[in-house]
């Protein structure tokens, strides 16, 4: 019930005296090793002192967005001080004035960033948010039942799948897929009647059976239970849960093509420790430190030295297409175009129709 | 009384003009009673008749419509429950099952502050020969004990005035007369002032100094057991305390002495003292016990009244005594008593017999004369006990909510 | 035909009904020993480790989570149980205006789910500009126990002999003190009782805390949130412990007021 | 005395004297105060919310206030088929977890009356449950009935389940979560009504010919009518608003969303306040509504 | 039974060898019992006895852990309740309250498909002078109308055998003569066997044409209520059944036709066909109504026993009869009833008094001697009503709860 809001106002910082930094995440999104403790976390802890508190409390944006929607129209802390959302959650974040303005000269590693990302059109110069981590989303398949793997999304809707199929709650990931796969270019000028026609599409396949649900983040519990053996997901998930479960999955971004996204670093409007989060900011922006993370996450790093940082680390890892991809690879990607407010709500609507089952 | 002190002795009670109205029935009309220190006074009546009520407001627990309460002379009218210096054995018992007997004694003492409450507790338990049970919890005790109880709880306090709320009414017949005796006992021993409530006859009788006789929440006759028994003013008590073969007819017949009343043809004299009518249609009785059976028609005797001849309908044994229904023509069936002095019964049914009875036992009733015997189950048509009503109510109260 | 089924049924039927209730209880149980890393949904070996670093995992979420809904617990069973005693005192011993109207607004709470009262609470916490913290949550909890408090407490109300208040009152004890000494005692089973559905009430809230509880996470909120990256086995421990904690504190208390009975029974 | 003590056990008496209504002010106040701000409160702006229309020019998730009836209209529209599936869900759950239930409460309140250390043993074994988060609980269930589990492999093997059939995000899965959940909010109530029940009622019965069925059916039931009430309310109530065992994270899935779901999902998915809203309030008049008939019929309006 | 069809009579009852042992605790020992068909038999005893059990033995509510129950000639130890041709009123009446007191009397009838039952219930509550009532449920009800809707509930049925568990324990006194005498003429209208179970023993006596005394599980004497009166065999029955004087003392000389006790002194002659001992130490005694009260010591007669003087230390009246306690020394207090047949007592608390009885009156009992009286509450210590115990597991139960 909040009418047009008066923005928040950005609260005091207390980053100096409180060494704290609360960082809300995706799962299996940041290094960890076997004692499950968060290697480039504590190395961060020990060069500056601040201490982390790293929670995976990011399964949907959405969802995320829903449990602290309130606290930032009040601008109140939101129990996080810094969280990384996908790129058109940001620029909604950023049109509500819901994040601080970060300060570039705390983050002299910004010049990292990649040129390609320092300009995008939700946040102009990158005055509120700067990308983590960016990705595909594609197709992954239980080797051990599914032997013969996918090239196309057509390929999941295979009766022989029927409710074994998994798609993502992610409305850009799994509508950007199967437009991709009706021939649709996500990034350029489309309008009701493409998207209509995956919505019909995918309407059909959840309503039918043969989608066995709809998830955010948790589809990677689907995929481990066997409860289903083919899923739209996303790309460096697949190589982690290889990594704890034995080689398990396939991936492959569909040959029509995958979605390429970004999810970014903001500090919400409520939290006092900005300046901790700048420099954590920072400290990921080291080439070194971006490349030990993107070996164990398996996602596109956003850190320009971070390639030749790998090569020191394990050449094979610099050839690896998820981290590092090349431009056969960014050829199959493509970016969901953003979408107005209205669109916005009219699109979130008909998909959340879907997952609703009506 | 909320002072740490005992009554000395028991106070007199004295009831002025009460009545008490309930939303919608007025349970006490009008009531006037007087009750002296010292003495085991019972109420009687039958259910729903306003015992209970009556006791309720001399405690303090209900207050009285209109009319004043005094107790020792003090009007204790606006007193509240705690503040006055009264105890109370209820109807059920109301033992506070979280506390242990002993506590349940000790409770009043404490209350007021009193020294040693534990040993008088101790001691009052001694009284009701259940000290040895101190220690359980009421829930732990059979009926008869948790009736002693009750007892010990209030008789610790040395209240000026005991109000007994039919304490006996759950016990079995074997009990009840032990614990009469010992309720008399004890009345006798501690001096204090009784309210004894039954609608027990033989229980008020043999207990109490003076009875009084309640209907429909009025008082229809009180005084000692024997005068009630004797010479009962209506119909309601001839027929509530005992039984009573009852004639109606009109007077045929006056002297300074005696009336003569024709009663579907015989004559009988009442004499005029113990007749509260002497003109008109009268109604007069006889006790049962008063009657004789005879086997042969009575010689005509002055002093004796005969009716017969009759046809023995009935012959019930009792073990002390045997019950004779006697069914006369155009007069109804008479009860006769007659102790067992021996074996056998004096007449079996279907003998032809006379009844006779002595001039001096009959009694004359104040009633308008009652047209025979009601129905045959009208007794508790219109009296019912709270607990029913009480039922009643929330049964209604669930349906309204 | 002596030997009949249905003597055996019952008994036999109840064993298994209880069994099934314990099946996702003994899962939780077995899983809190699992070795497991991230998700705990795949077997991966014994280990004690989950039980003796429970705080260990993600700066002690889990353990923080937990004293949260402790904490929670505790305030709002304290608030309801006051309020909704005297409540409970009030309707049964009381005749007043509006008797009918105030019943309605203790049941209406019981007779809306949820989604509804956390929802309509956020949106009015929203609209009013209070931020959501652990008072939210607790005011929240408190709302919907208090008419579980007056349905248990009244029942026990009602079953109060009148007759023993008025022998308190009989024997010299002012209002305060027949309350205190009478009334009160007598009650206490039914307040405990309400207390314990209360407590457990809050607990295990997960749909109206979940719309009012701003960045504070309770045990459920916290186990609603893992449950997309996978429920940690520390999470299983605490649940395990609580349920282990719960049914000796029950049982011993059972056996001993058998016991005592017994005893009791021998003396008598 | 048996009587007595048969007379306190069934109808209490009537309250003490109902004395100064200002103690009862007191008493009641601070309770009712609370629940008018933290309950009536809330409904009311939940309604005033309910009508509300989208700001002109706003922006996702901004709404004015307005009359707009029309909310209401497109909520059923849209969203009829969960309405219907949630009253349909909780029905269904309410009648298996009676089933499940009654048994079980009989045998615990009745049978093993006479040892109360199993009887309380059982009790608790039936609560314990509630000390086990409801949410981990059905993620155990999740798990349990996930495709490859023993349970669903076993049913496959004895063709109970057709080979690409499947349990979880499933009806069947929801309705099996919300019976499991609510089990215990519907043992009780039954086990409080029929540990009191009156055995020498049944006696009765079968001292006035009634075999043992037409003792169950015309005695035993209609006794523990107020049970079963209570139970079934406090079952099918909180099951009908229930989003977490519909929910697709655990045992539901697209075809299986519950009205809570709805409910959630427009108030912090979509943003659309409104539609929440006139969702709430549609489903507390609903179940106001059916509680009402049910208990007018039931004969057990003495709930609260 | 379970047929459509009623009995035409009464059943007779035999128990043989019946034994019933509960967890922990006989109830019965062994009892052998036989009723005749069509009779009036009561059962009596003290509280916890065994009545109630034995009769839910007979309704088959209960199995016999030895023996069997015969009702007809047929053996139906192993038939469930409902097959049995026996109803019962029970102690609590348990009426369905959620029938109403039409649908409880109506209740049996259907169960067993017997055609019009509605009118026959109707016609049953028109018996029992309850039809007005019949749309009520039982809470709305008195206990004395809840009595009497038991009682149409059971007798709608014909049973060939009617068992009723004290169905006028709740009832006041007044109330219980009346159902009495209700009860007994519906049960000589209908022709039923009844079976009636009370501790009351005046009930079971103006009631039963065979009453069966029972004390701890036993029965310790059954006959006739007049023989059971005048020659009770134990100090129990002598004691239970009304009221007894008894004495102790050796033989000291025996005819054939009487035995002579020394007691303390006076020695009391009692017919030898009236004794059931007849040597060495014996207790015998007299009823106190055959007891005569006199101002001067009588004269030695050869068909007299007289004792005095003593001294009266209590009068009590009690209506139809006056109660005298009198004090003999070295023999103890004495009760004597003298109906009053006159007004006032005979003799007053102090007179010095002498006692003699017929020799005829006199009873031996088979009992080994008693010494003296008990304390004074002992009676209801080891014997306890099943009510109080279940309100002791209950509450048992809640405390572990
Ligand atoms: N609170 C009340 N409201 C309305 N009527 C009442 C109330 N209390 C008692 N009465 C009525 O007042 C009348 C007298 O009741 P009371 O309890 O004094 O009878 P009782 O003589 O003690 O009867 P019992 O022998 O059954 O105990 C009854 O008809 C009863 O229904
Ligand atoms: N189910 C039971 N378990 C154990 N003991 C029992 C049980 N039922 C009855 N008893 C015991 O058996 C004895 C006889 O009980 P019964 O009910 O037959 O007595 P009663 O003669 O009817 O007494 P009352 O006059 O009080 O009704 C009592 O001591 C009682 O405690
Ligand atoms: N496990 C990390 C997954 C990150 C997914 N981010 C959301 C991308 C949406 N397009
Ligand atoms: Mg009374
Ligand atoms: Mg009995």
């Amino acid at each position: 019930s909040t009418g047009g809001a008066a923005k928040p106002s950005a609260a005091a910082d207390v980053s100096d005296s409180d060494k704290t930094i609360r960082w809300d995440n995706w799962a299996l999104y940041i290094d960890v090793d076997d004692a499950g403790s968060y290697p480039t976390l504590e190395a961060f802890t020990a060069e500056t002192g601040i201490k982390v508190a790293y929670t995976e409390a990011v399964d949907d944006n959405n969802t995320y967005y829903g449990k602290v929607k309130d606290q930032l129209a009040l601008g109140k802390d939101i129990g996080a001080d810094v969280a990384c959302l996908t790129d058109w959650m940001v620029g909604r974040l950023i049109r509500f004035g819901y994040t601080q303005g970060l300060d570039h000269a705390n983050i002299p590693n910004l010049s990292n960033l990649v040129p390609s990302l320092k300009d995008v059109d939700f946040d102009p110069g990158r005055s509120m948010s700067v990308p983590w981590q960016g990705g595909f989303a594609g197709i992954a398949w239980n080797k051990e039942k599914l032997p013969n793997g996918f090239t196309s999304v057509s390929e999941l809707w295979d009766p022989s799948l029927k409710g074994r199929v998994g798609v993502l709650s992610e409305m850009r990931d799994t509508m950007g897929l199967i437009m991709l796969d009706q021939g649709v270019d996500i990034s350029g000028k489309w309008g009701d009647s493409e998207f209509g026609a995956a919505i019909d599409e995918f309407k059909k396949q959840v309503a039918n059976g043969q989608v066995r649900n709809i998830k955010g983040n948790a589809y990677k519990e689907d995929l481990v239970n066997e409860d289903t053996l083919a899923a739209i997901v996303w790309s460096g998930d697949i190589v982690q849960l290889n990594a704890e479960n034995g080689d398990k999955w396939g991936f492959a971004v569909p040959e029509k093509g995958g979605t390429l996204w970004n999810d970014n670093f903001i500090v919400p409007i409520g939290s006092p420790r900005k300046k901790n989060v700048e420099k954590l900011i920072n400290y990921y922006y080291e080439p070194e430190v971006a490349a030990e993370v993107a070996a164990y996450v398996n996602y596109i790093t956003p850190v320009a030295g971070a390639k030749e940082a790998a090569m020191a680390i394990d050449p094979e890892l610099a050839n690896n297409q998820l981290i590092f991809p090349d431009d056969s690879t960014l050829a199959k990607a493509h970016v969901f175009r953003t979408l107005d407010g209205t669109e916005e709500q009219k699109y979130g609507a008909d998909f959340q129709s879907i997952l609703l089952g009506a | 009384m909320a002072s740490g002190t005992f009554a000395d002795a028991g106070a007199d009670l004295e009831l002025v003009g009460i009545q008490k109205r309930f939303p919608g029935f007025t349970a006490i009309e009008h009531l006037d009673l007087s009750i002296p220190a010292g003495s085991f006074f019972a109420l009687l009546g039958p259910s729903g008749c306003g015992k209970t009520t009556t006791l309720r407001l001399v405690a303090g627990l209900e207050e009285p419509t209109a009319g004043s309460i005094l107790i020792g002379g003090t009007d204790v009218t606006q007193q509240k429950a705690f503040q006055r210096p009264v105890n109370t054995v209820f109807q059920s018992y109301a033992l506070f099952p979280h506390m242990t007997v002993l506590e349940n004694v000790a409770f009043g003492l404490r209350r007021r502050k009193i020294a040693d409450p534990v040993g008088k507790a101790h001691e009052a338990l001694r009284l009701v020969e259940l000290d040895h049970l101190a220690a359980r919890k009421p829930q732990q005790l059979s009926g008869g004990q948790q009736q002693r109880v009750a007892l010990a709880r209030a008789i610790v306090n040395k209240p000026a005035l005991l109000l007994l709320d039919e304490p006996l009414g759950a016990l079995d017949l074997k009990l009840r007369r032990q614990m009469q005796l010992e309720l008399k006992t004890i009345q006798e021993e501690v001096g204090l002032t009784f309210l004894h409530v039954t609608h027990d006859q033989e229980e008020a009788m043999t207990m109490a100094d003076t009875i009084a006789v309640m209907n429909k929440g009025r008082i229809e006759q009180m005084g000692a057991p024997e005068v009630l028994y004797e010479l009962p003013k209506t119909a309601f008590v001839a027929n509530f305390l005992g039984q009573s073969n009852l004639f109606t007819g009109p007077v045929i017949g006056s002297t300074s002495t005696s009336i003569t009343v024709d009663v579907a043809g015989h004559r009988v004299i009442v004499p005029a003292d113990r007749a509260h009518r002497h003109a008109g249609e009268v109604t007069i009785g006889v006790r049962p016990e008063k009657m004789w059976l005879h086997r042969k028609a009575p010689a005509e005797a002055a002093d004796r009244n005969i009716m017969g001849p009759g046809r023995v309908i009935d012959v019930s044994f009792s073990g002390v005594s045997t019950q004779y229904l006697v069914a006369v023509p155009y007069i109804g069936t008479l009860i006769v008593f007659a102790q067992n002095m021996a074996f056998g019964p004096v007449a079996d049914v279907g003998d032809e017999v006379w009844l006779d009875w002595h001039v001096e036992h009959g009694f004359g009733l104040e009633d308008e004369p009652v047209p025979g015997a009601g129905p045959r189950f009208a007794a508790d048509t219109d009296t019912r006990s709270i607990a029913a009503q009480r039922r009643e109510s929330l049964v209604t109260e669930l349906e309204e909510a | 035909m002596k030997i009949s089924l249905g003597k055996w049924l019952l008994p036999l039927y109840s064993a298994l009904a209880l069994l099934f209730l314990m099946v996702p209880i003994a899962y939780t149980f077995v899983f809190s020993f699992n070795d497991s890393l991230k998700s705990n949904i795949t077997w991966r070996g014994f280990t004690f480790d989950k039980w003796l670093n429970v705080c260990a995992v993600q700066n002690g979420a889990v353990c923080e989570a937990f004293g949260n809904s402790l904490v929670i617990g505790s305030v709002a069973t304290v608030l309801a149980t006051v309020m909704g005693t005297m409540i409970a005192i009030a309707i049964v011993r009381y005749r007043f205006r509006f008797r009918s109207a105030t019943s309605l607004l203790l049941f209406l709470p019981m007779a809306t789910p949820e989604v509804v009262l956390g929802a309509g609470l956020a949106a009015q916490f929203l609209s009013l500009g209070v931020a959501k913290d652990m008072t939210t949550i607790i005011l929240a909890h408190t709302m919907f126990c208090i008419s579980f408090v007056v349905v248990t407490v009244k029942a026990r109300v009602a079953s109060l002999d009148p007759a023993l208040e008025e022998a308190g009152r009989d024997l010299y004890g002012s209002s305060a003190q027949v309350f205190l000494r009478v009334t009160l005692p007598l009650l206490v089973p039914g307040i405990l009782a309400a207390a314990l559905l209360s407590f457990a009430l809050s607990f295990d809230d997960f749909i109206i805390t979940n719309f009012n509880s701003g960045a504070v996470t309770t045990f459920p909120k916290y186990i609603y949130i893992s449950a997309a990256r996978g429920i940690p086995a520390e999470a299983n421990v605490i649940a395990s412990a609580v349920f282990i904690f719960a049914l000796v504190v029950v049982v011993t208390a059972q056996v001993s007021s058998a016991a005592r009975a017994k005893r009791l029974a021998k003396e008598g | 005395m048996a009587f007595a003590a048969f007379a306190t056990t069934t109808a209490q008496a009537d309250p003490a004297p109902r004395r100064r209504s200002r103690v009862a002010l007191l008493l009641l106040l601070p309770g009712i105060l609370y629940l008018v701000l933290f309950f009536l409160t809330p409904l009311v702006s939940l309604l005033i919310t309910s009508f509300q229309a989208p700001a002109e020019f706003g922006d996702i998730g901004q709404y004015t206030y307005a009359f707009n009836w029309q909310n209401y209209v497109d909520v059923v529209t849209d969203y009829w088929p969960h309405i219907v599936r949630s009253f349909a869900f909780a029905l269904a759950a309410t009648v298996l977890a009676l089933l499940f239930s009654y048994p079980l409460a009989y045998f615990i309140g009745v049978t093993a009356r006479r040892w109360p250390l199993l009887q309380s043993l059982m009790l608790v074994l039936v609560i314990a449950p509630f000390f086990i988060s409801f949410l981990l609980r059905t993620l155990a269930w999740k798990q349990l009935l996930s495709d490859e589990s023993f349970v669903v492999t076993s049913l496959k093997a004895v063709s109970l389940l057709a080979p690409d059939a499947h349990l979880t995000g499933t009806p069947i899965a929801v309705i099996f979560g919300l019976t499991y959940n609510f089990i215990p909010f519907m043992t009780l109530p039954l086990y409080t009504t029929l540990e009191r029940l009156d055995l020498r009622y049944l006696e009765a019965a079968s001292d006035l010919y009634a075999h043992p069925f037409d003792v169950f059916r015309k005695v035993t039931i209609p006794l523990s009518m107020p049970g079963i009430v209570a139970g079934t309310l406090l079952t099918f109530i909180p099951a009908a608003g229930d989003y977490v065992n519909a929910s697709r994270d655990f045992l539901g899935g697209p075809d299986s969303q519950m009205i809570g779901n709805v409910i959630e999902a427009n108030f912090l998915v979509l943003l659309n306040y409104p539609a929440a809203a006139a969702l709430s309030i549609i489903l507390m008049s609903v179940i106001l509504v059916i509680v009402g008939i049910y208990v007018k019929r039931a004969g057990t309006e003495e709930l609260l």
